[in-house]
């Protein structure tokens, strides 16, 4: 398998040694990793090993116990998600967690919303630069709607999208903060081969035509496999392996902890 | 389905929009407008008070009215609340209202501007800003009736009387409801803790008082009073009897202000036997033997049915009477003064300033109303608990009148 | 109503997104707005107009309340006491600096902001029907202290009387000078509000209230814009409290108890939560229904029973009809007033081709 | 063992979800249902177990049957005292109650006796579940949860199991348990199984019988040997072209139609 | 003297604490098994009281009669208010919910008296009004025996809740509608059951708390008691309500006693949601309450 983008720049985050408990359970244990300028990178391991944890540390949901986390020359360890948010990390969510009761454009105006700076009496007023920065701001999404073909939804409340799109728009709204490291929890889950097919491309896209710099959980081992250019595995909140998807495959401890000692039609 | 729906919605909202435009017919007669609660919290007295003011217009009324002029009341229910009550008085001056009875205390303080700006003269017997009283500020409002000032004044009178008339180092406390209202009185109580050289303590329960076991305790375990005033309204009054008797503390050293002396207030509290020698204050006279309540009994009889239940709740149901009879008194003169029922609201206005020595068969007080004074002289009576009726402890008084007026007189 | 959408096509995000997507709609019903604001008081009595007053006065609150519960999905059972605290502000304002309405009505709207923001702190950490009561604590503790304070009551009887505003020299006394007067201030709020809810602030609003974990991890400071909720949300309310002292003549918190801040929140919930126009429904219809509950039963009352008896029946069934309209409307339109209005329109855009 | 008729579900009285779905499933066999999100697999489940009426949709038309009797007029608990429990996607437990106590009302409609060896039963097929009986279901993680409401649905002693997307977001080691038990208490307690699944894959090894399910309505059925040979479901479920897997890096935005219609 | 004081407040503040744990304890039912937050619970205190002291005085029932029918009519009005009003309700937002009972609220604060006539009424369930002195000790008759009801009955239905199988049935439809249906639980008729248990707890806060102060519309006030007490203890916790309750009881008790004398009185009221306030900013779900749990 090799890469045609291909991780060619620095290090983009830098997770060191950090830990997580929940009440005296630890969900994540003492896990270092790097993550490379415009790569896809991608986490696995089993239900409970503690990827959507680690996840919810970089986007600052949740703020690691020990150790520390890096984003470019930021200490992002203890900021705020609105923080984190602004410097350029977005991210989508295992269960969709869009706004349902707005439309697809208000959905990815509110992606943009870190960029953004209308204050409370200038948007009372809806006068001058308020109105002018709506409208900048309007255009940029549109650009988006136009990517991921969504032309025709823009005005259509997402609670009443299919699954699918739903997925799509999420993808979207992420987009719009135009952020330099996109974080993506299970994009693919709850897809058939058809839809899973749709959302690679969209991936792949981003990461090659705007090179932006991918981190993803999936259990879809077909899909990690050939997309990501890194894999890290955890379990029981410890990192036990990390490489190319190869070498990550043919690491027994992985076997024995995920993918199973039986012989996986999935990874075949 | 849903279509019905939207349909019989937009029919409800068309419905009340119609309303709104539609006026109701308008005869000549002489038009009152009365605010009434009998919905909110003060409803255990407007449920009495104002079937017993219709009463009354209706004896007028049957008598030919007031020199052949009928006299119609508008009476709306305010729940106690102020838009309400603005709208309520908006409706009265478009029914074209002679004079207003107001109700409440922050209603009527609401109100007031209009008052003098439309020159209808309002009322506020028993409530309102005591400062109210000085009719040379406020021309257009007439208290009627002691007012909180007043009341103190005479509910020190009494309790001085029953101390054995030396009160000096006694220890007196004031139990009432933490509202302005409730609070009114205190600038008189502590001048004559002053005067007389007793000790004032004060214990505020927070409205409505249903339960006020512990500032009843204190009074009676650890204060120790010698003598209670209390000034609650709605429930409180009941719930405090009910305390204070469960204190083993001896009613009779206890005195209500106006609004806790009503037969309702004894009911709530478990009876007359569970009240015996509680004392009431009062601005009217209380109990069934008086002729005007004859008449409106028989007036009943002459229609074929019973006297009116309210009556039962004499206290009310004669502050009723006394608000009505007040308001027709000074219609009367105003229409005498002028020679026809064409009468405005400052004619009437002019009446209650001619009313003088009014007391109607002895139901009221003697009441004289004066530029300065607009709550007729500030009488008040106490009555007692003793078997099942109040009986009266005390004559018409006014206690500490100079007191009163020297503060009516600093307000302005 | 007064125009069909067809053959319009929008050339500019601008136009877009403007509150009134098509040029003739904007116009005409500025238009209509505009005269009949203006003609109102020429062909409509004292009374009316008193009662289209109070409206005014309601429709500010209730956008401000709505602003919060509707948009942001902060439960506020407190909604008076901030009205009290603009009421108070203003009118201490107004007696001791002698400060005109144009300064005394944004600086109570701002002082109401403050304490509502303050009020708003606990909302980060509280959630739901426990800040609904938190809300409810902060109604009481404000009455509290407002009655216990006489330098901002103004003393026992915690009533302070208001002069009334004075424009250009006129003093604005009776009821159609109060009508200009409130009716613009109304017009003001609700422009602004539409502006907020369609802007960047309005946007993030909505985004809690969908999805307060997502909102905050997409870049909105979840605390920060919960708070500016609340700021505006009481902002609204003071304005509406320093009107209603305005138009009453006196600061009364006795006028600003809870059973005014539930009355607000049926205006919202009954108009349609999340819709301006919803407020806007919803204070006319919470103001004018027991208006109307009575002016029918005075009508046809008699027919049941007598004279006597009607004044107490119509008192109780008013509450009983009020009461059960309430539950009525939200079991058959959950979605309010607004909703409501948007099928008869809905019925008559393609009307008579409704099908 | 258990027949739906043709049926047809609309929700609000407008929406019209599934369009004449006929289906069996055969007593003693495991029969799956596969198909996208939104085809209406979950609303066809939810219309068995009569639990579509809470949601405000309604089964108008055709008739869903039990052993020959009619069960789509039933009410939600009357259709689970007749044997037939639905476990949801998503591992719903109830978060707050225990562990044991999540079984206990699994076993609400049974006697007291009953409940009690159902007990011994699921602890025995999920010792993980025995050993975290006491502990807040929703503190299990979500294997545990899984085993959970597996057990808690053998707790009404059923004679049908609906499962709905047993393997959605679990790990493949914990699909592969979880598709194991199922199959076990297929064969061992003689349990009907109507299986909802996207993971065509596994779904197709356990089961005997298949249908597609697209845009709510049947688009194929046959069996499952048959099915996992057919052109297009390897092509759209199996991620097979022309015979080998393709990579997922080789997807472009356009390919070929399928050859039903949906 | 002064220890004395403080020792008899707290005793009361304790006994009265109880009878508020006694109204508080049908809005946890209430919330707990159908998710429904019921502002008229001060209301149906209220009503309940109206019946039986309406059919005591006005139709001169002997009062365990009126009480019977009081009973009966707490059970069949819950049983059809579910029915009819919160039903359709399920799954709307908690302000919708919160604002239909409020409606209901008014509804009953209009019907009571149109039905049993205005004015405050005695309810004498033959507890005396004397004084009760054991050794230092000074009570009411009326606290004592109001105190006592609340224990007995929040423990049976303590127990109920907790260990039988339809206590874990009625916490599982608490916890999800569907996922009970699903298990063959009948969820409608343990929302039935709920209201009905409301409505009983209702009639005795009524009979409690009418003897104590008398029955009139004003009564519905106490249900404002209500919120510091459950928030305090959590919303859905039997136990939270108790300990809520005795705290409140006897917070209030104090405030007014030592609290008072210092601000000019009526803190009474308002300490409670203070001390509200302050539990919820370090327990957001108040003492014994259950947190949400939040996933992404």
């Amino acid at each position: 398998m090799t890469n045609t983008a291909g991780p060619g720049g620095g290090i983009k985050l830098t997770i060191e040694g950090a830990s997580k408990n929940f009440g005296g359970v630890r969900a994540v244990v003492d896990v270092g990793a790097e993550i490379r300028e415009g790569e896809i990178f991608a986490i696995i391991g089993p239900n409970g090993a503690g990827k959507t944890t680690m996840l919810n540390m970089i986007s600052g949901f949740y703020h690691p116990d020990e150790g520390s986390i890096n984003f470019e020359d930021h200490d992002i360890s203890h900021m705020g998600p609105s923080e984190i948010a602004a410097l350029g990390i977005a991210r989508t969510f295992q269960n969709i967690a869009l706004f349902r009761g707005l439309t697809v454009l208000d959905n990815l105006m509110l992606g943009r919303n870190v960029l953004m700076k209308t204050g409370v009496l200038s948007a009372f007023m809806y006068w001058g630069a308020a109105r002018r920065e709506e409208v900048e701001h309007r255009e940029k999404c549109e650009d988006i709607i136009d990517f991921l073909k969504l032309t025709d939804l823009r005005k259509t409340p997402t609670g009443a999208l299919a699954y699918g799109l739903q997925k799509r728009v999420e993808l979207g709204r992420a987009l719009a903060a135009e952020p330099q490291l996109l974080l993506l929890d299970e994009p693919m889950a709850g897809m058939n081969q058809e839809e899973k097919e749709d959302m690679v491309r969209y991936v792949l896209d981003v990461n090659q035509e705007w090179g932006t710099t991918i981190a993803l959980i999936e259990h879809d081992m077909g899909v990690v496999m050939d997309i990501s250019d890194h894999v890290m595995v955890m379990d029981m909140g410890e990192k036990i392996s990390q490489g190319t998807p190869d070498e990550v495959r043919a690491d027994p401890k992985v076997i024995e902890a995920y993918l199973g000692t039986t012989d996986n039609k999935e990874v075949a | 389905m849903k279509h019905l729906r939207t349909g019989l919605l937009a029919a409800g909202l068309a419905m009340s929009a119609t309303t709104m435009v539609a006026t109701t017919a308008t005869a000549k007669d002489l038009v009152i407008g009365m605010a009434c609660d009998r919905t909110g919290p003060t409803q255990t007295v407007g449920v009495v008070l104002c079937p017993a003011y219709h009463d009354y217009v209706k004896l007028v009324n049957s008598k030919g009215g007031l020199m052949g002029n009928k006299v119609k009341v508008v009476e709306i229910d305010t729940q106690y609340k102020v838009p309400a009550s603005v709208e309520a008085y908006q409706r009265f001056k478009k029914e074209g209202a002679v004079v207003v009875a107001l109700w409440g205390t922050p209603m009527t303080q609401a109100i007031t501007p209009n008052l003098n700006a439309d020159k209808i003269p309002g009322t506020s017997p028993g409530f309102g800003t005591a400062a109210a009283a000085n009719g040379v500020k406020y021309p257009y409002l007439f208290p009627m009736a002691a007012s909180y000032w007043s009341q103190a004044g005479a509910a020190v009178t009494f309790a001085k009387a029953e101390l054995g008339g030396n009160i000096k180092g006694k220890k007196i406390a004031y139990i009432f409801y933490d509202n302005p209202a409730g609070r009114e009185p205190i600038p008189v109580l502590e001048k004559l803790a002053k005067i007389e050289d007793f000790e004032l303590k004060k214990f505020a329960i927070p409205p409505p008082g249903v339960e006020m076991k512990v500032q009843v305790q204190d009074i009676t375990r650890r204060y120790r009073a010698d003598f209670v005033l209390s000034h609650l309204f709605g429930k409180g009054p009941a719930v405090h009897i009910k305390e204070f008797k469960r204190m083993g503390y001896p009613l009779k050293k206890l005195l209500s202000f106006v609004w806790g002396a009503g037969e309702a207030d004894i009911n709530g509290a478990g009876g007359w036997a569970k009240a015996q020698g509680y004392n009431a204050l009062n601005f009217a006279g209380v109990g069934s033997n008086y002729a005007v309540l004859d008449e409106i009994k028989a007036l009943y009889k002459k229609e074929g049915k019973t006297g009116p239940e309210e009556m039962a709740s004499t206290v009310y149901y004669n502050r009723g009477i006394l608000a009505a009879a007040v308001h027709l008194k000074a219609m009367e003169l105003a229409v005498k003064a002028k020679g026809s029922g064409d009468i405005t609201g400052t004619d009437v206005q002019k009446g209650f300033l001619a009313i003088k020595d009014f007391k109607l068969g002895g139901i009221l007080p003697p009441l004289d109303f004066t530029d300065i004074d607009h709550e007729g002289g500030g009488w008040a009576r106490v009555f007692r608990v003793e078997g099942d009726n109040f009986v009266p402890a005390s004559d018409w008084i006014r206690g500490y009148r100079d007191v009163v007026i020297q503060m009516l007189k600093e307000d302005h | 109503m007064f125009h069909r959408e067809s053959g319009y096509f929008k050339t500019t995000y601008q136009a877009d997104m403007a509150l009134y997507p098509l040029p003739i709609g904007r116009y005409a019903i500025i238009a209509v707005g505009v005269v009949f604001f203006i003609l109102c008081p020429f062909f409509l009595g004292e009374y009316y107009l008193s009662i289209i007053n109070l409206v005014a006065i309601a429709v500010v609150g209730a956008l401000g309340l709505n602003i919060l519960v509707g948009y942001t999905n902060q439960i506020s059972i407190g909604h008076a006491a901030f009205m009290s605290v603009g009421a108070y502000t203003a009118a201490n304002l107004a007696t001791k600096l002698d400060l005109p309405f144009w300064i005394t009505l944004p600086a109570g709207g701002a002082m109401a902001a403050l304490i509502g923001m303050l009020v708003g702190i606990p909302s980060l950490r509280i959630k739901g029907l426990y800040l609904a009561i938190a809300t409810l604590a902060a109604q009481f503790i404000i009455e509290w202290i407002i009655n216990h304070t006489p330098t901002i009551s103004g003393g026992v009887a915690a009533s302070i009387e208001m002069p009334r505003p004075v424009f250009f020299g006129i003093e604005l006394a009776n009821q159609a000078e109060l009508y200009y007067f409130l009716i613009v201030i109304a017009a003001i709020a609700i422009v602004g509000a539409l502006n907020l809810v369609r802007s960047r602030i309005g946007r993030s609003f909505i985004a809690i209230r969908d999805q307060e974990i997502a909102a905050e991890i997409i870049g909105i400071n979840v605390f920060k814009t919960k708070l500016i909720a609340f700021g505006i949300s009481s902002f609204y309310a003071g304005v509406c409290g320093v009107m209603y002292t305005y138009y009453l003549g006196v600061a009364n918190y006795e006028n600003f108890q809870l059973i005014t801040s539930i009355d607000y929140l049926a205006m919202v919930i009954i108009g349609g939560l999340g819709s301006v126009l919803g407020s806007i429904f919803g204070a006319i219809f919470i103001t004018m229904l027991p208006i109307a509950i009575r002016l029918i039963m005075e009508s046809v009352g008699t027919i049941f029973v007598d004279d006597a008896a009607l004044a107490q029946v119509i008192a109780q069934f008013r509450l009983i009809i009020f009461g059960g309209l309430i539950i009525v409307f939200l079991i058959v339109e959950p979605d309010g007033l607004a909703k409501l209005w948007q099928n008869i329109r809905n019925y008559f855009r393609f009307w008579p081709f409704s099908y | 063992m258990l027949v739906l008729n043709n049926i047809e579900v609309i929700f609000d009285n407008v929406i019209l979800v599934l369009k004449g779905i006929s289906i069996e499933a055969k007593e003693g066999a495991i029969t799956t249902i596969l198909g996208a999100n939104g085809a209406g697999k979950t609303t066809t489940l939810k219309g068995i177990s009569g639990l579509l009426r809470p949601e405000r949709g309604d089964v108008t038309r055709g008739s869903i049957e039990f052993n020959g009797e009619r069960i789509d007029r039933l009410t939600a608990h009357e259709i689970v005292r007749k044997g037939i429990v639905q476990v949801f996607e998503g591992r719903q437990v109830f978060e707050h109650l225990t562990a044991e106590e999540n079984l206990i009302a699994g076993g609400h409609i049974v006697s007291k006796a009953v409940m009690r060896q159902n007990l011994e039963k699921v602890y025995e097929y999920f010792p993980r579940v025995h050993e975290r009986r006491d502990v807040q279901a929703g503190y299990l993680s979500g294997g545990e949860q899984q085993m959970l409401v597996i057990g808690r649905a053998l707790m009404a002693d059923p004679k049908v199991i609906l499962f709905d997307e047993p393997s959605l977001g679990l790990a493949p080691m914990i699909i592969e348990e979880i598709f194991g038990i199922i199959k076990r208490l297929n064969e061992q307690e003689n349990l009907t199984v109507l299986l909802v699944e996207q993971n065509a894959t596994l779904a197709l090894e356990i089961a005997e019988f298949g249908y597609v399910m697209e845009n709510g309505s049947i688009v194929l059925e046959g069996p499952a040997e048959a099915l996992r040979e057919n052109a297009d479901i390897k092509e759209f479920y199996l991620g097979i072209s022309s015979g080998e897997k393709k990579s997922f890096r080789d997807v472009k935005h356009y390919r070929r139609r399928k050859r039903w219609l949906g | 003297m002064e220890w004395q004081f403080l020792f008899e407040l707290t005793v009361n503040g304790l006994l009265t604490g109880m009878m508020y744990a006694l109204i508080a304890v049908g809005f946890v039912l209430i919330y707990k098994s159908t998710d429904a937050i019921n502002f008229a619970q001060g209301e149906f205190v209220m009503i309940a009281a109206i019946v039986v002291a309406g059919m005591a005085v006005k139709y001169g029932f002997p009062i365990v009669a009126a009480i019977g029918v009081g009973l009966l009519f707490m059970i069949v009005f819950n049983f059809a208010l579910e029915r009819v009003v919160l039903r359709p309700m399920i799954g709307r937002p908690v302000v919708s919910i919160i604002m239909a009972t409020i409606g209901l609220a008014l509804v009953l604060q209009g019907a009571g008296p149109l039905v049993f006539g205005a004015g405050t009424r005695p309810l004498d369930i033959g507890v005396p009004d004397e004084p009760l002195i054991i050794g230092p000790l000074f009570m009411t008759p009326i606290d004592v025996v109001g105190a006592g009801i609340s224990i007995v009955f929040l423990a049976v239905f303590g127990w109920f809740f907790m260990k039988s199988r339809k206590g874990v049935a009625m916490r599982a439809v608490a916890d999800s509608h569907m996922i009970s249906m699903a298990m063959g639980i009948n969820v409608e008729r343990y929302f039935a059951l709920a209201w009905i248990l409301a409505g009983v707890v209702a009639l005795l806060g009524g009979l409690v708390w009418g003897s104590a102060i008398g029955v009139d519309t004003q009564m519905a006030a106490l249900g404002l008691k209500v919120f510091p007490v459950v928030i305090l203890g959590g919303l859905d916790s039997i136990i939270g309500v108790v300990v809520g309750g005795l705290i409140i009881g006897v917070c209030e008790a104090l405030a007014a006693g030592y609290v008072d004398p210092f601000v000019g009185g009526g803190t009474k009221d308002f300490t409670p949601y203070v001390l509200m306030i302050l539990v919820l900013m370090f327990r957001p779900y108040g003492i014994f309450g259950k947190p949400i749990i939040e996933r992404i």
